[in-house]
């Protein structure tokens, strides 16, 4: 896990221009425009409605199984490494790879494939919530004609519309290469659960910015742990998380959607 | 060992009896028995290793087809210890199949792995749109007795399921590597012992019922922390079971099938 | 303006790990922290207060001068391209290349320098009121002693505190190249006023990430106009921004601070 | 051509006067006259060139020391024309400095570059904290009545003040090159064609009084759009003023400099 693997890609050409002797001016523009499109993408104020998913974490508070940010910081570490890394964060690998290739068929397959290993229906329900939202604003920025085809293909029912492969063709179409695309993403969830947590318990806003500067190798470690790992392998293995995501379900008084 | 053990399920005047039987050592399995007054027909079939568990390289393979119509229960006599490995994996491979109006419930004892096991499980579930197949395994953190919790080297188990086309419904991979990650972690299995996992491939159309019937189940469970959410393409319903004693999680499995027993039948008379 | 120049530093080893011969997976790993420093540090999340600020562009509505999109948009790029960049994107460069130097005297200057082309005292004001936010949150995140040593300065009065130095030395910190901490800055700017906007006339999240995304290209060749730019010549000429501004320092009914 | 002026005003009976003088043609200078009833000491100093205006390679180079007490304004009698150019840049530096207690206008006409005109000005602006130096400056678009607007290679002008000890206290530099990005654009001149820029060095402790006066001004203004804030350091006033024709920018601009003379007289009594 602590091995850094990159996976190869032509996109991955940030860095000095002078470096290695064949100075590429356009590329490192064409990477500025890729690094300004995962801001974008990361962002708080991209409208994904990341902010109405809890993924769960409302329940653990509300079984008082968290209850301060010494609570968070771990629990957060977990779903980062054990449910979005090795699920959303293999299908984005996967899904931009296929965007690249405009290949339709291979984007739905790995759209089927998440929603295979999504267990629980508030997560399937939130992931293609959120995928709807990203689609619609990415094709809005973006004119790339497998996003179009995509989003023909989740209205037509062949593929559920997760957020991450909606993510990922986005990541794409707005040159961010694959690893970067994972990285922001994983980091955009941690966003999204610690503003959730703002809501719910007392974390303040340097205490949530803490908890993030000190995730980032973290996020790191799963990316490299992942970038490699083949579409049959992409799983999940979080029981308390599953089982709180399960009771959010039920949950008559809640703030968050999952 | 290479143990092997492939069943066939099928009527005999009202009632599912073993039609096919194929058997390798230390595998077996033993004569029926009819358990359930308000299931008459339905069979009870108790699996057997004559090694006493699973040993470092032991290679299993089982397969149980519920041909239509049949009732079945597969279970074990006792939990099922899986012990130390100098470094070969113990694998199993699982195959259970249900034909058009079947019941299957596949709901072994508990699963203690020992210090330094390792132990690598497939299954895989094709279960016609008309049946029910009930999967349940419960997965200890060691001998707790000891004081031996997640000591093994590794525990994975790989469910997943088919539609009769072969398209995959859900994928379910519980991959536990200790050394990599320590599975009490928060949000794995924190201060809980116990794991119990069901994966219920319902009729189609009862998977909503059959959720909100088993989610008011584990609410009320009061020592074991539960969940139950639909499983994708509604093809049935998923549980998480957390508790401190092997009993009690294995309780509420027993209680979960009885469930869905009087879900499934009851609402197939009233064409769930 | 158009010629892209990148200037020299040992940080910025983007990219392929296998590239140019010499792989530094160290050096990988990290950028990838640097990324993901960029990423919370133009994140809508970081708790700057940029969100308090319209930069003037509140008069401009009262005064009737912007009442569409249509009309935001090239004005975001004067923003970008005439204010912005020549200002605090010069400054980030200098205090960056200060801070990694831990060179507070050089650092203070940059600063001082800095407040010296804001003309407008609401300019001056917004930016020192943002620089105590940033410092405040990096000190928590980051443990660097030319931070604090910073911080101290301000408190007694030797710099001002502006927000492009704080972000600046934040990103040092975080290991954000400069290159990309500038263009993060663009960006947070860019949606800082895209958020004031969407507030005070019909602008709605898809219209503001389209102009986001058409911001990019002009974002890099802004960076590139400015990376190489010395500190004496930080300039900004931008009439009808500074007058707006001026204005709406006198302005009775507002809501933005600046 | 290599013009200079280089001038120190002096108290001489009550009344401010030209007490060193140097001049390179085409720079010169009228013998002052006194127009303001209310500061009979104020000397009005017009300065002209020769030559009609600012030809490329013009080297202009312009000094004014206003030494303790005096009161004077520096103009000129009317636009000065930036000539086309081939290629090469006219320069000009202008150097002021303000004495303790002194008052110094620097109001020259507005400038008009006409197409391809190159100029590059920079201005270095000096006042003790009891003094009051104004500077103002205001470009045309160039010769509107021709439809040539914008048509310029480059005007750049530098404004650079320092207190007495030498700290810088404000930059503002004016950097016009529209072949780089049109000066019409939103935020930038936009659909105006003059550009009036003031700084007002005041007295310390008057920039308060003075900003929320010339604030007043400006908002009351009826043609020209303009706006007034306080410098860096509390050291004055800046103001910015656009409008559509030169008379009604010069008009604001000497309105300012009637209501600063007021302010900063009236304030003086009250120990300002």
């Amino acid at each position: 896990m602590a091995t850094p693997i990159r996976i190869p890609t032509t996109m991955t050409v940030k860095g000095k221009a002078n470096q290695g002797g064949n100075s590429k001016a356009s590329q490192s523009a064409f990477s500025d425009l890729g690094f300004l499109g995962a801001l974008q993408l990361a962002d708080s104020f991209f409208p994904s409605g990341l902010y109405t998913l809890s993924h769960g974490l409302e329940a653990f508070i509300q079984h008082d199984l968290v209850t301060t940010a010494d609570d968070l910081e771990p629990l957060l570490h977990t779903y980062v490494e054990h449910l979005v890394g090795p699920t959303d964060g293999v299908a984005i690998v996967h899904a931009h790879r296929a965007a690249l290739l405009e290949d339709l068929t291979a984007l739905c397959q790995v759209d089927r494939r998440l929603t295979a290993v999504k267990l629980t229906r508030e997560a399937r329900e939130a992931a293609m919530r959120i995928g709807k939202r990203v689609l619609a604003t990415a094709l809005s920025l973006a004119h790339q004609p497998i996003l179009q085809a995509y989003r023909d293909a989740v209205e037509d029912g062949e593929a559920p519309g997760n957020a991450a492969i909606a993510y990922a063709a986005t990541a794409a179409a707005l040159a961010v290469p694959p690893r970067e695309a994972t990285l922001a993403a994983l980091y955009a969830f941690a966003v999204g659960l610690l503003g959730a947590s703002m809501r719910l318990i007392r974390v303040d806003h340097v205490q949530a910015q803490s908890i993030l500067a000190r995730l980032r190798p973290h996020l790191v470690r799963v990316v490299d742990a992942h970038v490699d790992t083949p579409l049959e392998e992409m799983r999940s293995w979080t029981p308390l998380i599953d089982i709180m995501a399960m009771r959010h379900e039920q949950a008559h008084v809640r703030l968050f959607i999952s | 060992m290479d143990g092997a053990l492939s069943l066939t399920l099928g009527l005999r005047a009202g009632r599912t009896c073993i039609v096919e039987q194929e058997h390798r050592a230390p595998l077996k399995v033993q004569v029926p028995i009819y358990a359930d007054p308000a299931m008459p027909g339905m069979a009870t079939v108790y699996m057997l290793s004559s090694s006493g568990g699973v040993v470092q390289g032991d290679r299993f393979t089982i397969g149980v087809r519920a041909d239509e119509g049949t009732q079945a229960r597969m279970t074990t006599p006792a939990a099922t210890k899986i012990y130390r490995s100098t470094g070969e994996t113990a694998t199993q491979h699982v195959h259970l199949r249900t034909e058009a109006e079947s019941y299957l419930e596949y709901v072994p004892g508990p699963v203690i792995p020992f210090r330094d096991a390792r132990f690598v499980e497939s299954v895989t579930l094709e279960a016609d749109s008309s049946s029910t197949l009930i999967f349940a395994e419960t997965i200890c953190s060691g001998r707790i007795a000891r004081d031996e919790r997640h000591a093994y080297a590794l525990y994975s188990s790989r469910v997943e399921a088919h539609n009769p086309e072969g398209s995959i419904l859900f994928v379910d991979h519980n991959y536990i590597s200790p050394s990599d990650a320590t599975p009490a972690a928060p949000g794995l299995m924190g201060s809980y012992d116990v794991l119990g996992i069901v994966h219920i491939l319902a009729p189609s159309g009862c998977a909503p019922d059959l959720v909100a019937t088993l989610q008011n189940l584990v609410s009320d469970a009061a020592v074991v922390l539960g969940g139950a959410s639909q499983l994708p393409a509604e093809c049935g319903v998923t549980m998480r079971l957390l508790g401190r004693r092997m009993e009690e999680v294995t309780a509420v499995v027993q209680h979960v099938c009885e469930t869905v027993r009087a879900v499934v039948f009851d609402r197939k008379e009233s064409s769930c």
